[in-house]
């Protein structure tokens, strides 16, 4: 294909011709181009199809605000819906697909909806579809939903990578146009610390799309100038193709920068995109404005643009719509696209302005006082047809229109934080209101300053205000300050399919039946007729249809309403948000010390929190996992087993103060603790219910070591930080987590003694005499090594947990198995640890599940009254302390054989099974390799005085009913001589 | 959001925990005759005000401060920042 | 003789290295580590005492200061103290015997990984990894701060010299965090 | 006027031109029977059945800004009874048995679209408060299905199975569950309120109450003082700016949850699904849009808008669980405003006030609570004594201890 409608001149790159597709047809294009000024250049102007009725769609802009242009861009596993063409930059090997038609672009079946127009008008859906009930999710939804959305996505996972970073600054300047530069050269020449952004690739803006001259270069020069001056700034960072999406409480911008959608392939290790959180002291927005459209009849046929959306192309991008274009407008700025189209070759057909008192002193003709009243052309503008102040109509041969209806202040992000913006009846437009994001304020046209040397001006005056410099006064160049003129007009009388708003198919008959019905607030006519819902954010609609709803309503648009503007400022791809925190890396991994020696080992590894912890760890042939865990239960309990439980959370509390403190946050007393003492802790949250467990082990007087369980030992370090610094301000004791820093295994079973004593060193007597249960000290283990030792039991076992600085972790777990292999010492993993401790009747996460007291988990004694504790007041309550309360207990099927399912709710063996009826429910199961049983733990109502009463354990979910006895929780060892040995 | 942290200045909110009402600094004393009431006030009744609000905040990924931070709830702004530490003393709370 | 073996936090015997463009990355296992917090009314005293110890007066909020024995602020009266690990496995008895009853003092060797970055644009690869206000930040300082969800001490030691504390567990995540932003970036 | 297809062919026919506004524009009058503050879906929905129900035509529902702009025109659309607790679980499969006959009883298309709901789980211990809480539903009467990962992966091969940091190991999937078009449940419950002698009085602002010797007489507003017999409060997210003119205190925060919507998609997602080990949950609208959320900001507001944190945290979680939606693009974020209470379950309840009732609490649930909070609430204004499904949202179960915990994190009211 040649580039029929390329002209000459544009920021693009002659010298480079590159390849690219669009619906599978190959074109050529150039260096500078986007994708929408590339398809232009090759004559194609049907892009895409409309949501509701599948109406042709051509551009309608050159920007961010585009409605129409977008398409399905790369292809495979990179596919990208609703990508806007008018801000794809192009490059060699671009591909891109027209989206929400079938079978073609050209011919799409679903366009017949637009014959049925009629009955699908605005809210439509909801007076109807009702009947039969089922018929919904059956019938008319799913086609609903397919005839719905726009593109697809490629249901595989993305790919690329993205990063997101911080960056800080003085001043963020938003916008790098006339007054954002001028904006940006006053801040850094006066040495400001600053950052630029713009969503384009090339800064700016408006100065890239104009013919005029600023000072005595042409505005485009100009800007390349200013931006050469400020790149050799080094306090001066530029980021272009980036967007600032937010503003966020107290300064703090999200900026969005497209650092891989312009090339083809991304180098390996870089970023497809970078989320940017900018944290500012003060940010200027020099956002520009944004053409807006005027509605009339078929108003929505490709190669109807807006005016301003045609010079860009002529004048940027050096390609037009069509070689024979009218203008449709209400001001002078559409006259300015029609000269400078003209100067390029482009016949103009005519200006229709419908002003009277038009300007018509130029080289085509001017239809003053005249309107376009409808148009021609299936899949593009053919003819426009022109009502002229006499009356008559004439029609135009032309295959692009421009449309001017005036300019809207892009006040979007001052929006951002519920800011609501005014109406300026100069301007015919919202602009920014007071009540602006603390530190922002706005310049150029962004704040209604249209001209480019107002633009100019108000960039250096708002940076000098933003930064209170004094005396400063650059020297601004030379540069056009037309004033404004124009006649406010939104609509052509008469019309009914007029679209506002072209991606939803909103029109202005949609507008004036919400009216009719009722939702006549802005909030009502957009969620009832889905106006500015799109893709595109109503940026070219939401006014436009905010002043014919004022005009149906008799009022003024300021008394109708204001339209706000949500975050982001354009679409964001979900992973950009997600950065790296996906797949592997959603959350960081914690290793325990014996992790490597683990997977050596084989062992199956589950999570647990952000921690992997063995599993259980099979043998050759173990097919199934109970084998294993099986085994490692046996083992343990007939000679000796090994464990990391490194991850439970330690916490060093020392300090005068430090066994008083520990008095207070558990519910149990622990002055009188001895030094070389551990005791077991149960502590409570505020509101009574038993927040964790763990063990306190006394090295000093004025030194404990307390462990928390894996799970809560964040929550819990964060509650006594509270409790130290909050509650009890003037207590000596300091706090610091100590997890990490050493590896901790259990050493449980009858030979555990035996099997430590041959690593510890031999001056420490680890005999039950010199090292009794609960014992607790500092020792000395493999020649010298630096070692706590702890005695304490979750398996019912005589058991130890030995501890040694975390880098020698993997060696001591290493030589624990080969020192065992005397005893046939087996590692065992969270499963087998589980068991056990369900044998042994010790409460755990599926217990501790929040709602649960200390007189629940049978643990009611442990909460002494005779000192203040968290919780003890609040866990008295009436409802709290009831006779049948539940109480933990243990249950047994009758056949030993039966499962027990956790979460299977106990049931008294006659009567109905209905929550009515409900007693209690399973909290834990496993099956005892021990008592060759299933067994399980469960809080059942008035459980204590329920022991041998024979149950029904249901599980309706899982289709299980079996017959339980109601037992001890204590199902191993209940007097705890193993332990004690 | 930022915390203007009073000894280490401005920091991201995110590096902070939120637990709520500054009020949970005045713990009810366990021997009062009306201590079952006043711990389920404390427990569970709220000012939850629109408009100036003191609540705590602890500087989880920072230096484990906890902070009492003075916020309006209708626009974010922040007015003070303190150590509850001081706060708490301030309300007569020692050991 | 202890005769076990010590592992790096990324289980290597010996600690890892990796180059992207002028940047290194350093795994660093050979620093003792120990916490030390000031007992109630004894702030002045804990870092007179310190002050001893490091050879320089304790540092300040967000400062680190010392030579061989390294101090840096952790929190309000709270530093942690660095040393060379070959001659001061048992840091934490040394400091103790240093700062007497004035402070708690805390072995944390082992709960902390390093990882060192040399070179030029090191502000470049941070800036992905954390919200630290890296203009503030110079040889000297030191800041806590998230990386990729990880809690973490940054020590500038000059313009082209960084350490990063982070807990040893997370060694890997925080690795691959560093190493990742490094290719990005550089 | 009866909505049906046949009035839709024939309006537009005959130029839509006979179709009449949704509701009417009254005056107050200066007294109601009952006033509902609050022109909310929980409002609305009470005077539904207040009117339709309970034979109560004098009513009045103030509304201070437009009807449905508050949580019911901001939140992610879902509705499930999939609650454990037998405080809850009665009370919203009394809601979804609503849903069920809610458009036939509106006789308007709220598009209540029962695509089933699927909660994921990763952990055993999940699964097996999952497996109790389904069998909890099911004792209840309501449906729940536990499904292995192989199930879920069947039903959503999407999914991230192989290169998941926390592996999907089942989910429990409610198919009765799903979603409805919000604006239009608010809008049909107004219609229908209206149509049977409510008067909903848009832009009234509730100023004050007026209350005598303990009782409540009416509401002071922008519009002058209005009389009423009884006044219900149903303004969750702003229940204790309106409770504070009673002079009471809540056991409620205020907190912002924030919501996203992706631009429109061709369809990927058959249900609703929630995320076990992140914070998120989401859906497809009939529009295409996904749909989503995840967890509260965190800190007390009555702003409606949220922080660049959160969304982050919701993406990751999002990204990590379908990595297929990565490259949509999130369209448009916004925040509504929460009545956290300090158990995670709501408030329908007398207050010390004679006259004056509240409805409130609802945390981020109350969407799929609309119509049994509107019958409940007008069933307790009608006959001064709770409905039968909602005997237990009482304000004193704080102090007797008998919360509704839930998530069992106690009475912190950020983490329900």
């Amino acid at each position: 294909m040649t580039q029929n409608n390329r002209l000459s001149g544009g920021q693009i790159d002659r010298n480079t011709t590159v390849n690219f597709r669009f619906d599978n047809r190959n074109y050529t294009a150039h260096p500078g181009d986007t994708l929408a000024s590339a398809l232009l250049a090759n004559d194609v102007r049907l892009i895409g199809r409309s949501f509701k009725y599948h109406r042709p769609r051509g551009l309608l802009t050159a920007g961010s605000e585009e409605p129409n242009g977008i398409v399905e861009l790369r292809s495979g596993n990179r596919q990208e819906p609703n990508t806007r063409a008018t801000t794809t930059e192009m490059f060699d090997g671009l591909e891109a697909q027209s989206q929400n038609r079938w079978p073609s672009l050209k011919f799409d079946a679903l366009g017949v909806n637009d014959l049925f127009s009629n009955f699908l008008s605005a809210g439509f859906y909801y007076k109807t579809f009702m009947w039969p009930t089922a018929f919904w999710e059956k019938v008319y939804e799913p086609i609903i939903r397919r005839a719905a959305g726009l593109g697809s996505l490629s249901m595989e996972a993305d790919p690329d990578e993205y990063d997101k970073g911080f960056r800080h600054c003085d001043l963020l300047i938003i916008g790098a146009g006339p007054s954002g530069l001028m904006a940006a050269l006053t801040a850094g020449r006066a040495g400001a610390d600053v950052i630029l952004a713009d969503e384009d690739f090339r800064f700016g803006g408006r100065l890239n799309s104009e013919t005029f001259s600023v000072g005595d270069q042409s505005a485009n020069d100009w800007a390349a100038q200013a931006v050469a001056e400020l790149s050799s700034m080094p306090n001066v960072r530029l980021m272009a193709r980036t967007t600032v999406i937010g503003a966020f409480d107290h300064g703090i911008y999200g900026a969005v920068e497209r650092t891989g959608d312009h090339v083809a392939t991304l180098p390996a290790g870089k970023p497809r995109q970078i989320l940017w959180r900018i944290y500012t002291k003060k940010a200027l927005l020099c956002a520009g404005s944004t053409e807006r459209p005027i509605a009339f009849e078929n108003n929505d046929r490709p190669g109807i643009m807006m005016a301003s959306a045609l010079r860009t192309y002529a004048n940027r991008f050096a390609a037009t719509a069509s070689q024979r274009v009218a203008i449709f407008t209400n001001n002078d700025d559409g006259h300015r696209t029609a000269a400078d189209l003209h100067a390029k070759g482009v016949h103009i057909c005519a200006v229709i302005d419908v002003r009277k008192d038009a300007p018509v002193n130029y080289d085509y003709e001017v239809l003053s006082g005249a309107q376009v009243v409808n148009t021609k052309g299936r899949l593009g503008l053919t003819f426009v047809e022109v009502a002229l102040p006499d009356g008559s109509t004439r029609t135009l041969e032309c295959g692009a229109l421009g449309v001017s209806g005036g300019w809207n202040p892009n006040v979007h992000l001052t929006c951002h934080q519920r800011g609501r913006p005014v109406w300026n009846d100069d301007l015919a437009a919202f602009v920014p209101g007071s009540n602006l994001p603390v530190g922002l304020s706005v310049a150029g046209a962004a704040n209604g300053l249209m001209s480019t040397y107002g633009a100019l001006q108000s960039g250096a005056e708002g940076a000098a205000a933003a930064l209170e410099l004094k005396d400063v006064r650059p020297d601004l160049p030379e540069a056009e300050d037309t004033p404004i003129a124009q006649k406010p007009f939104w609509y052509v009388e008469g019309c009914k399919r007029a679209w506002l708003d072209q991606q939803n198919d909103v029109t202005v008959k949609d507008v004036k039946l919400s009216y009719q019905e009722g939702f006549r607030s802005v909030e009502h006519l957009k969620r009832y007729t889905t106006l500015g819902m799109a893709t595109d954010q109503g940026k070219t609609s939401n006014i436009s249809a905010l002043a014919i709803m004022a005009e149906v309503a008799g009022k003024t648009i300021p008394e109708t309403g204001t339209t706000i503007f949500r975050p982001p400022y354009t679409p964001v791809p979900i992973s950009t948000f997600a950065g790296r925190m996906k797949g592997q890396e959603f959350h960081p991994t914690r290793l325990t010390p014996s992790h490597y020696w683990a997977k050596e080992r084989g062992a199956v590894f589950v999570e647990v929190g952000n921690w992997l912890r063995a599993q259980w760890f099979p043998l050759p042939g173990e097919t199934h996992w109970r084998e294993s865990v099986d085994r490692e239960v046996r083992q343990t309990r007939a000679s000796v087993g090994v464990c990391d439980c490194t991850t439970l959370g330690k916490i060093d509390v020392q300090g005068a103060d430090a066994a008083d403190f520990l008095n207070r946050v558990y519910a149990n007393g622990f002055a009188k603790l001895a030094v070389r003492k551990t005791r077991y802790g149960l502590m409570l949250r505020e509101d009574g219910m038993v927040m964790d467990d763990g063990t306190a082990a006394r090295l000093a007087e004025d030194h404990f070591v307390v462990t928390t369980t894996t799970a809560n030992a964040v929550n819990v370090y964060r509650h006594m930080e509270f409790v130290r610094q909050c509650l009890f301000p003037d207590m000596d004791v300091q706090l610091i987590s100590t997890t990490e820093s050493w590896a901790q295994y259990a050493v449980a079973g009858p030979n555990s003694r035996k099997l430590l004593q041959k690593i510890v060193d031999p001056e420490f007597d680890i005999s039950n005499d010199a090292f009794p249960f609960m014992g607790c000290g500092n020792i000395t283990v493999c020649g010298g090594l630096r070692a706590r030792l702890f005695r304490i039991s979750f398996s019912g076992e005589l058991a130890f947990e030995i501890a040694v600085p975390s880098r020698y972790g993997d060696a001591l777990m290493r030589r624990l198995m080969a020192d065992g292999e005397d005893f046939d010492v087996v590692p065992y993993g969270t499963e087998a640890l589980g068991v056990m401790r369900i044998e042994k009747g010790h409460a755990a996460g599926n217990e501790l599940n929040g709602t649960t007291t200390a007189l629940n988990l049978g643990l009611g004694k442990m909460v002494s009254k005779k000192k203040d504790s968290i919780g003890s007041t609040l866990s008295e309550r009436e409802a709290l302390v009831e006779p049948d309360v539940l109480r933990l207990v243990g249950i047994k099927p009758v056949s030993p054989e039966e499962k027990v399912t956790a979460g299977g709710h106990l049931m008294n063996t006659a009567g109905p099974v209905d929550a009515a009826h409900d007693q209690g429910y399973v909290t834990s199961a496993a099956y005892s390799p021990i008592l060759n049983s299933n067994i399980g733990l469960g809080l059942l109502k008035d459980g204590a005085n329920r022991m041998g009463e024979k149950m029904r354990l249901v599980s309706p979910l899982t289709d299980l009913t079996v017959e339980v006895e109601i037992v001890s929780a204590h199902f191993v060892d209940p007097e705890g001589e193993r332990l004690r040995a | 959001m930022i915390i203007n942290h009073p000894l280490l200045g401005p920091r991201d909110s995110s590096e902070f925990t939120y637990l709520g009402d500054a009020t949970l600094i005045n713990r009810p004393d366990w021997q009062a005759e009306d201590a079952a009431e006043a711990f389920y006030e404390y427990g569970y009744v709220r000012d939850n005000p629109a408009g100036k609000h003191q609540e705590l905040w602890f500087h989880e990924a920072g230096d484990r401060s906890w902070l009492v931070v003075t916020r309006d709830t209708t626009t974010h702004e922040i007015s003070k920042v303190e150590l509850a530490r001081d706060v708490a003393r301030a309300r007569g709370r020692s050991k | 003789m202890l005769d076990l073996v010590a592992i790096t936090a990324l289980g290597g015997s010996e600690p890892q290295v990796d180059t992207v463009g002028g940047i290194t990355c350093s795994e660093v296992p050979g620093v003792a580590l120990a916490s030390v917090a000031a007992r109630m009314g004894q702030e002045t005293k804990a870092s007179k005492a310190l002050a001893k110890l490091i050879s320089a007066p304790a540092p300040g909020i967000g400062q680190h200061a010392g030579d061989t024995v390294t101090a840096f602020w952790a929190g309000p009266d709270q530093w942690m103290i660095e040393a060379p690990f070959d001659t001061h496995e048992e840091l934490a008895d040394q400091v103790k015997s240093a700062l007497g009853d004035t402070a708690s003092v805390t072995e944390q060797t082992d709960g902390w990984t390093r990882f060192d970055l040399n070179g030029d644009q090191i502000p470049a690869v941070l800036e992905l990894l954390s919200m630290l206000d890296l203009r503030n930040i110079d040889a000297g300082s030191v800041a806590r701060c998230s990386i990729h969800h990880v809690g973490c001490f940054v020590l500038c030691r000059s313009d082209e010299a960084f350490s990063i504390y982070g807990p040893r567990s997370s060694a890997g995540s925080l690795h691959h965090a560093i190493v990742t932003a490094m290719r990005s970036a550089l | 006027m009866r909505y049906s297809g046949f009035r839709v062919i024939k309006e537009a026919l005959t130029g839509h031109k006979g179709w009449k506004p949704v509701w009417r524009d009254p005056e107050p009058k200066a007294h109601y029977d009952i006033i509902v503050i609050g022109g909310g879906g929980h409002g609305l929905a009470t005077a539904h059945y207040l009117s339709k129900v309970y034979g109560h035509r004098n009513v009045a529902v103030v509304e201070k800004g437009w009807i449905g702009g508050g949580n019911v025109g901001r939140n992610t659309t879902i509705v499930r009874s999939n609650y454990m607790l037998d405080g809850n679980e009665p009370f919203y499969e009394f809601s979804m048995k609503l849903w069920e006959g809610l458009e036939q009883d509106l006789n308007y298309n709220a598009m209540m679209s029962q695509r089933g709901i699927l909660n994921l789980f990763h952990t055993d211990g999940q699964r097996d408060a999952y497996t109790r809480r389904g069998n909890a539903m099911i004792l209840h009467g309501a449906d729940a299905e536990l499904l292995d990962a192989d199930q879920v992966r069947k039903e959503h091969p999407y999914l991230n199975f192989d290169d998941a940091r926390f592996p999907i190991k089942g989910g429990l999937a409610q198919r009765r569950g799903g979603t409805a078009r919000h604006d239009a449940v608010a809008w049909g419950f107004a219609r229908s309120a209206d149509s049977h002698g409510v008067d909903i009085i848009q832009n009234c602002e509730v100023t004050g109450l007026r209350i005598e010797n303990g009782k409540c007489l009416g509401v002071e507003t922008s519009k002058g003082f209005i009389g009423a017999n009884k006044v219900g409060c149903a303004v969750a997210g702003n229940s204790g700016r309106v409770m504070d003119m009673a002079g009471m205190r809540l056991p409620i925060e205020s907190h912002v949850l924030q919501a996203f919507v992706s631009e429109g998609l061709k369809p990927v997602l058959p249900s609703v699904i929630t995320y076990g080990a992140g914070h998120f949950y989401v859906s497809q609208s009939d529009k295409g849009g996904l749909v989503f959320g995840g967890d509260l900001d965190g800190y007390n507001t009555y702003a409606q808008r949220g922080n660049l944190p959160v969304v982050e945290d919701v993406c990751e979680g999002g990204v990590s669980l379908m990595p297929m939606i990565g490259r949509a693009r999130l369209l448009r974020m916004w925040g509504g405003v929460m009545d956290m209470s300090m158990d995670g379950s709501p408030i329908i309840d007398r207050t010390p006030v004679k006259g004056l009732y509240f409805n409130g609490g609802w945390c981020y649930g109350g969407f799929k609570a609309t119509p049994a909070s509107g019958y409940c609430f007008a069933h307790l204004l009608a006959k001064d004594e709770p409905h039968s499904t909602a005997t237990a949202y009482r304000f004193d179960r704080f102090r007797r201890g008998r919360m509704i915990d839930e998530k069992g994190v106690g009475n912190q009211p950020n983490l329900h």
